[in-house]
């Protein structure tokens, strides 16, 4: 293909893939963790939303990004708050509350955008800029595309790591990965099941606020009603596809956002074929990616389920 | 006494909603409307007034089925998430077996339509179903690829092949209007789809409740290895559940052309199949139940327009109520009533007045 | 009341309206080991998840060194020196044997040290004479493996009162030996230890007082020295039990009704577990199955059945030649029954009432369907029978079955399986965390259907139980048979070097 | 006369800064200007939209908008029981007894966006952002290709469609794609997500053009000429005409020649003075027919 011999055009693609993929990361990781420890985030979503609209509030009213960094994490929070609340204290259905919490927070962060926002919508935010890596950035084709990145990519750079390094080398990690697959045997030892659920979830939905920030202080600098537009449900799909292993993940994430990148790409070499077909690519591959690729993976078996003390 | 909290408990979705409500009534007075009349539109509206209710019963068409599509599996121990995609598919076939079959007798073909747009779904829940039994691979990411790819072919094609020429928007020819489902409520938009829903629900619920193939399933679900111990070919029943569930689902796209659009739009699904997973776990899995969850939600949705209409609320505001609404009542369902628990409860504060009467508190129970 | 130790006073608990405690009074003093006896469904296991804060009481109160402790969770428990081995193993099974030792253990920081606690651990597995392998996961282990885990798990926290549920129940009798041997030594390092075991002469091995439940309150509590062991038995069943063997008329068939050769499977990892078995089981006749649990007993039961397919070999019944029949035709038609290891897992569907579980096997045939449908009250009645002849105690029939005792469960299946008139009756552990008189019960009706002319392959952990009732032993080590033999040769040296694979014998 | 009750049914979200907003502003204006009651519905998903307009009119709303060609079936559909009210779909083709169509001439403005463009353009190749291949989208897309040829017969425009009107990071990616395959001029066309595409073509430096209203206000340094379709102007005329009682079932569509419906925005310093007046000559040429746009 023409673009592939072109070292600056090679560079502008990958780095399109890097922030299509940044907002999934986060919200991703955020999925490993809530399901690790048990509970099925579907309103990852909602804190997609929900971390947007804080950033753009924050950054709104406190005129700069880390204000709207801020607001982001502080109404992903609370967010998480409720969803750790109802689906884990009152164990209510986490599909349910999940997917009524995204149509609160579509409802409530619109309402209030409009309210605070109002007419000044449509100016440019404070945001991040990117920040270069001396020497790192030198590097050629790499370089630019990973090194010369805003804070929040680099963020999501350190967050990956030290995800995988919580789950498997602390024995917090272990004390989720235990509660999301059979939480009696954690509860027996001492471990408190409600507690880390929760604190998994709150911290699940923070991830996915993080998304939300990325999206409006890094990437568009703008807040729009419904501007997760279904990231949260790809996440979903990203934390299944990599196994629930913060790592193949993160490739999971790389995939897709290459997947939609490509197709964008395709689309100009081939305009004749009809944009829709292209809009299929990154779904097309990563099921064709599943079916090659996954054998048998088991998810964490305490998944969706109350736990509850007690019973034989 | 006993008695009373058993009535108040068994009443606990309605408080829900008014609870619910109250909080509601919170933002739409921030928006500067009448709470009072605001929900006087969206009851009156959805449910009492004759355009309003049958809104609410075109509504609950695609819901219920979509409902019944995520709750077959599931009690079978399969998460079905593709609703979506499989009205997507069930629209598509449907359309596309109206418009390309060659003319014949309505009797004839409406139905054909309807198997084209069962089979359409049907084939859009094997897949999940045939990789899930047959590979292992998790039905719920394979449910959320399908229902993303459902969208973007469905779009291709109401875009593209099918589109008719010079549409103002992507969508198909019209079907001719032989092939339309009966109306049931005159000069509405009410159509015969929300019937059949309601008897495939009590169709749903005979066979899981007196049929030897719906034990067998309800087994799957409860412990698959037992299942198979029993002798029940547990993949095989897998796929053949899914579908079904996609059939059913398909149903769903199939009647929104058949009976409400009478073409093949894109988009045309505003997210029903996810609508079908709360109707699922509102009617807490039971097939009766659902048309009775899938009613009151979709004259959620209704009223929720109507309201706008009515008084000018800004969407957000009853987007917001819905959500709200969905939560407590969700909420309220699990919270569990333990006689047990009560009647202790009720005993030891017995005791206690007996005791502080007596002046003495000899609290047998000795909890320090 | 002692300063040092536990002491229970006036516990009861209620669930729902079933009053499983009242009024349990209970005294250990420091460095003892007491035993708990008791019926199936005594409320043993209640009692000590009571002690362990998994359940709280209804009332009465717990004192540990004299002091009134509320013991309100787990983690309270274990912050007071309290450990507990659980009837039901609490193992993570995608976990490492490490991970779930080290699970939620005080005092580990914030890094996982994995190598050092494997270490430490390997060197306490072998002074409790345990072999095990620090780094598997726990769903790769055989049963009897994860039992040593999980008694493992219990002394690596080094807990000052333990408590262990039937902690043998599938352990091997050389295990047992050490295991208890073990157990001696925690006594005389000051440990208070208490003991649940439906196995009287691990008890009278082991402990100094013991504590008989009966129905939720104390009916006995006395010193172990001095009282025998049928004694005990008597005063947990209420009635006199038979302990030994029971009397069996020979067997009259002389009709190989199955013919097994060369059998080869593979186990879940896809290892080769069946090396080639073959035998023959006659008509009215008990073939014993014995050796130390994961040598391949679970997949020749799972092969017989045909829930496992069979890599190679025959199987013959009555001369057909049924290795490619389906499950489904293997229980219907050729009349295969199957008492399964995992009760709770494969045998039951824990959620369903008691009367749909008596349907499980024959819920396409009558009387509890007709065609497509189900005849709900036809299959209550049967239920109802099955519980009556078989003595099985539940409140209702319509009681999810979840909620009966092992014993009584475990009855339940017995009555399924046989009720069928099978030909052939395999049966795995099926005395399992039954308490004696649950034991004489089952035994009881697998001699029955040996008089009916069944052919029953008997497979068990327990030579004891299997010296018996069976007519004919065979002891399986690494996927093959070791050796058939006859119960009245079955001395305990023989049995010891067939089970270690020694002695190659030739095939009946 | 009593007063004139006027409804419009809007897909989106009337804050979208786009079509929506637009056809929302259009009838909060006109209502003013002709002291008209007028309502509102947003976010009415395609199967709502019959009952919507049903309700409106049997609510005694004497006007019922539809805002976008996906209302064409459902007019046509719920106008037949409602012949004393009338009916408008924005964007609509087929007009008809109570039913009137309203829509711009996109391929004129496309046209004269795309001569200006052309001019403006340093590598000679422009881009054009779509959302899905609505007919008008389409036909604004291949007015501004056939301008930009006008302007630099050796030029060329691509074309993306994103199929998503919302998704403000798609927009940007594709706009940051055609300016890496070499374009400079970019014109956005979807909803939400243009403001994507223009922040992305802010980044890069490049040019971009404005849609529905002078966006030139906003993007003081990028954007060098808008297509102002201003449904302000648009809704206004036609609500005076229904005022008056003379709306008709035909088609009203509203090109260069109606300036306050469509028109061009304000050139920003880019544009040297020389191409404006072309421009304005392209102007009047298409006004007088001498240029074919389609
Ligand atoms: N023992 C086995 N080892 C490996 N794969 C197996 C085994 N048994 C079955 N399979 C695989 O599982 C699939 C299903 O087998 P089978 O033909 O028994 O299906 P079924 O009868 O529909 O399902 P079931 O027997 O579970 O009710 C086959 O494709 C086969 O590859
Ligand atoms: N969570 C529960 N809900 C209802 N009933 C219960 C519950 N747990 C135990 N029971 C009942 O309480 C009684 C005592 O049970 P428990 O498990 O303590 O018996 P056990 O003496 O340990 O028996 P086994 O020897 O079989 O282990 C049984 O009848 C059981 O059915
Ligand atoms: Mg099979
Ligand atoms: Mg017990």
């Amino acid at each position: 293909m023409s673009w592939a011999g072109d070292i600056s055009s090679l560079v502008d693609f990958f780095s399109t893939v890097l922030r299509l993929s940044t907002p999934i990361v986060f919200a991703a990781l955020g999925g490993v963790l809530a399901e690790r420890a048990g509970v099925f985030n579907v309103s990852l979503e909602g804190c997609i939303l929900g971390g947007a609209f804080g950033a753009a509030t924050g950054a709104y009213l406190l005129g700069t990004p880390v204000g709207g960094l801020v607001f982001g994490i502080l109404f992903a929070f609370a967010i998480g708050c409720v969803l750790a609340g109802l689906a884990v204290g009152l164990g209510i259905n986490q599909l349910v509350t999940g997917i009524a919490i995204n149509i609160l927070v579509l409802g409530l962060t619109s309402y209030l955008a409009r309210l605070i926002l109002g007419a000044d919508a449509t100016s440019t935010l404070p945001g991040f800029s990117p920040v270069e890596i001396p020497l790192l950035s030198s590097i050629p084709v790499i370089g630019p595309v990973l090194f010369n990145q805003d804070p929040l990519a680099y963020l999501m750079y350190l967050l990956v790591p030290l995800a995988y390094w919580f789950l498997y080398r602390t024995p917090w990690g272990l004390n989720v990965r235990a509660i999301g697959d059979y939480p009696v045997a954690a509860d027996t030892v001492g471990v408190s099941v409600p507690g880390i659920r929760a604190v998994c979830v709150i911290a699940s939905c923070v991830l996915g606020g993080l998304g939300g920030c990325y999206l409006v202080l890094c990437q568009v600098f703008v807040f729009t009603e419904n501007m997760s537009a279904g990231k949260g449900w790809i996440a979903l799909a990203a934390v299944i596809l990599g196994r629930w292993n913060p790592a193949l993940v993160f490739v999971a994430c790389i995939f897709f956002a290459f997947s939609e990148a490509l197709q964008l790409r395709l689309q100009f070499n081939n305009p004749d074929v009809p944009y829709q077909l292209f809009s299929m690519v990154p779904f097309v591959a990563s099921f064709v990616a599943l079916v090659a690729f996954a054998g048998r993976v088991r998810p964490p078996a305490a998944i969706g389920t109350k736990y509850v003390r007690g019973g034989k | 006494m006993l008695r009373a909290i058993q009535g108040i408990y068994m009443l606990r979705p309605v408080w829900a909603v008014l609870l619910s409500l109250l909080v509601g009534a919170g933002l739409i007075a921030i928006a500067g409307v009448n709470p009072g009349e605001a929900y006087a539109a969206l009851f009156g509206g959805a449910f009492l007034d004759y355009y309003g209710l049958a809104s609410t019963l075109a509504k609950m068409s695609p819901i219920l089925l979509a409902g019944l599509a995520v709750i077959i599996p599931l009690r079978v121990g399969l998460l079905n998430i593709g609703a979506e995609g499989q009205i997507y598919m069930g629209g598509l076939f449907s359309s596309m077996a109206a418009l390309l079959l060659p003319e014949m007798s309505p009797f004839v073909l409406v139905p054909l339509c309807v198997l084209a747009g069962a089979v359409g779904g049907g084939l859009w829940g094997l897949i999940p179903g045939y990789l899930k039994a047959y590979r292992g691979i998790n039905e719920v990411i394979i449910t959320i690829l399908l229902n993303f790819i459902a969208i973007n072919l469905v779009s291709y094609v109401a875009g593209g092949p099918m589109m008719q020429e010079g549409a103002p928007y992507p969508y198909s020819e019209e079907i001719r209007e032989g092939l339309w489902l009966p109306y049931i409520m005159p000069q509405t938009d009410a159509h015969l789809g929300v019937v059949v829903g309601i008897a495939l629900c009590v169709v749903a619920w005979f066979v899981f409740r007196f049929t030897t193939v719906g034990f067998g399933l309800g087994m799957i679900g409860k412990n698959p290895a037992a299942a198979t111990y029993s002798g029940i070919r547990v993949r095989r029943n897998l796929v053949a559940v899914m579908f079904v569930a996609g059939a059913i689902g398909g149903l769903a796209g199939t009647f929104e052309v058949l009976g409400l659009k009478h073409r093949l739009y894109h988009l045309f699904s505003p997210g029903y199949g996810f609508d079908g997973i709360v109707v699922a776990f509102l009617a807490q899995l039971s097939p009766l139940m659902a048309p009775v969850a899938a009613f009151f939600l979709s004259g959620l949705k209704v009223g929720g327009l109507i309201m706008q209409r009515a008084v000018g609320l800004e969407s957000t505001v009853v987007e917001a109520i819905q959500g709200l609404v969905i939560i407590f009542v969700a909420a309220s369902l699990a919270f569990r009533f333990d006689r047990g628990n009560w009647r202790r409860f009720l005993e030891r504060r017995r005791l206690l007045d007996t005791g502080l009467a007596g002046g003495i508190t000899n609290n047998s129970g000795g909890k320090s | 009341m002692t300063a040092q130790g536990l002491r229970l006073e006036k516990i009861s608990k209620t669930f729902g309206d079933f009053k499983a405690l009242d009024g349990v009074d209970m005294t250990v003093p420091q460095g003892t080991v007491h035993a708990i006896l008791g019926e199936n469904g005594a409320g043993k296991t209640t009692l000590m998840n009571i002690l362990y804060g998994l359940y709280q009481p209804d009332g009465g109160r717990i004192l540990i060194d004299g002091v009134p402790q509320r013991i309100t969770s787990p983690r309270r428990a274990m912050e007071l020196g309290i450990g507990m081995i659980h009837q039901h193993l609490m193992l993570v099974e995608t976990l490492t044997v490490v991970e779930n030792v080290v699970l939620g253990l005080l005092g580990q920081g914030m890094r996982l040290s994995l190598a050092e606690h494997a270490r430490k651990l390997e060197a306490l597995a072998k002074s409790f004479g345990f072999d095990i392998d620090p780094h598997q996961e726990v769903w790769k282990l055989p049963m009897g493996m994860r039992q040593r885990v999980e008694i493992l798990k219990v002394l690596y926290r080094d807990a000052n009162l333990i408590i262990l549920d039937e902690p043998t129940s599938v352990l091997a009798p050389s295990e047992v030996e050490g295991f208890l041997e073990g157990l001696r030594r925690l006594r005389a390092a000051g440990k208070t230890i208490i003991f649940i075991s439906h196995k009287l002469d691990e008890v009278a091995a082991v402990a100094d007082r013991v504590t008989v439940l009966r129905r939720g309150a104390v009916s006995a509590d006395l010193a172990v020295a001095g009282t025998p062991p049928s004694e005990m038995a008597r005063m947990m069943v209420g009635r006199d039990v038979v302990l030994t063997t029971l009397e069996k008329v020979p067997s009259k068939s002389d009709e190989v009704l199955v013919r097994i050769r060369d059998l080869k499977a593979r186990d879940n990892r896809g290892n080769q577990a069946l090396k080639g078995v073959s035998f023959d089981i006659r008509a009215g006749e008990i073939l014993g199955v014995a050796g130390v649990d994961g040598n391949g007993q679970a997949e020749l039961a799972e092969a017989l059945t045909g829930l496992r397919q069979a890599e190679d070999g025959t199987v013959e019944l009555s001369g057909e030649d049924v290795s490619a029949a389906s499950v489904y035709e293997r229980r219907h038609r050729l009349g295969i029954s199957f008492v399964p290891e995992d009760r709770h897992g494969t045998g039951l569907v824990l959620d369903l009432p008691v009367y749909q579980n008596a349907m499980i096997r024959d819920f396409r045939e009558a009387p509890f369907s007709s065609g497509p449908m189900l005849r709900t009250a036809s299959a209550r009645k049967v239920a109802e029978d099955w519980v009556n002849r078989y003595d099985v105690r539940l409140q209702s029939v319509e009681q999810p079955i979840r909620f009966l005792s092992g014993g009584n469960q475990q009855k339940l299946i017995f009555a399924r399986e046989v009720e069928c008139r099978p030909r052939l009756l395999v049966i795995m552990q099926p005395c399992k965390g039954l308490d004696v008189g649950a034991i004489e019960a089952v035994h009881r009706t697998v001699l029955a259907e040996r008089e009916r002319g069944t052919a029953i392959l008997y497979i068990s952990t327990e030579l004891e139980h299997i010296l018996s009732v069976c007519d004919r032993v065979a002891v399986m080590c690494a996927g093959r048979i070791t050796g058939i033999i006859s119960p009245e040769e079955a001395t305990s040296e023989r049995i010891g070097a067939l089970i270690g694979g020694l002695e190659e014998e030739k095939v009946a | 006369a009593e007063n004139l009750k006027v409804a419009i049914v809007l897909p989106g979200v009337k804050t979208d800064k786009s079509f929506n907003q637009a056809g929302y502003e259009g009838v909060e204006h006109a209502a003013k200007e002709l002291g008209l009651e007028f309502a509102y519905s947003e976010k009415v998903a395609q199967p709502d939209q019959p009952e919507a307009l049903a309700d409106y009119a049997r609510r005694g709303y004497s006007v019922v908008i539809g805002h976008g060609g996906e209302f064409q079936d459902s007019v046509a559909k719920v106008a037949n029981r409602f012949p004393d009210t009338k009916f408008v779909v924005v964007n609509g083709t087929e007009p008809g007894g109570n039913v009137a169509v309203m829509s711009f001439d996109f391929p004129a403005l496309g046209y004269v966006m795309g001569y200006v463009a052309g001019k403006v353009s340093e590598t000679g190749k422009g881009g054009y952002i779509g959302a899905q291949k609505l007919k008008f989208y389409v036909d604004l897309g291949n007015g501004y290709a056939k301008g930009f040829k006008a302007a630099r017969p050796d030029g060329e425009v691509l074309t993306a469609w994103t199929n998503d009107w919302d998704d403000v990071a798609k927009g940007k990616e594709a706009a940051l794609n055609e300016i890496s395959q070499g374009a400079d001029v970019i014109f956005p066309s979807m909803d939400n997500a243009v403001v994507g595409s223009l922040q992305g073509v802010k980044e890069k430096g490049k040019k971009a053009i404005g849609i529905y209203y002078d966006a030139i206000s906003n993007w003081p340094d990028t954007v060098i000429q808008s297509a102002i379709f201003d449904m302000r102007g648009a809704l206004l005329t036609l609500l005076g005409e229904a005022k008056e009682g003379k709306l008709e079932g035909k088609a009203y569509i509203y090109g260069l020649e109606t300036p306050t419906a469509a028109r061009i925005g304000t050139y920003s310093a880019a544009v040297p003075a020389a191409v404006q007046s072309e421009a304005a000559a392209i102007i009047e040429k298409i006004k007088a027919g001498e240029i074919d746009v389609h």
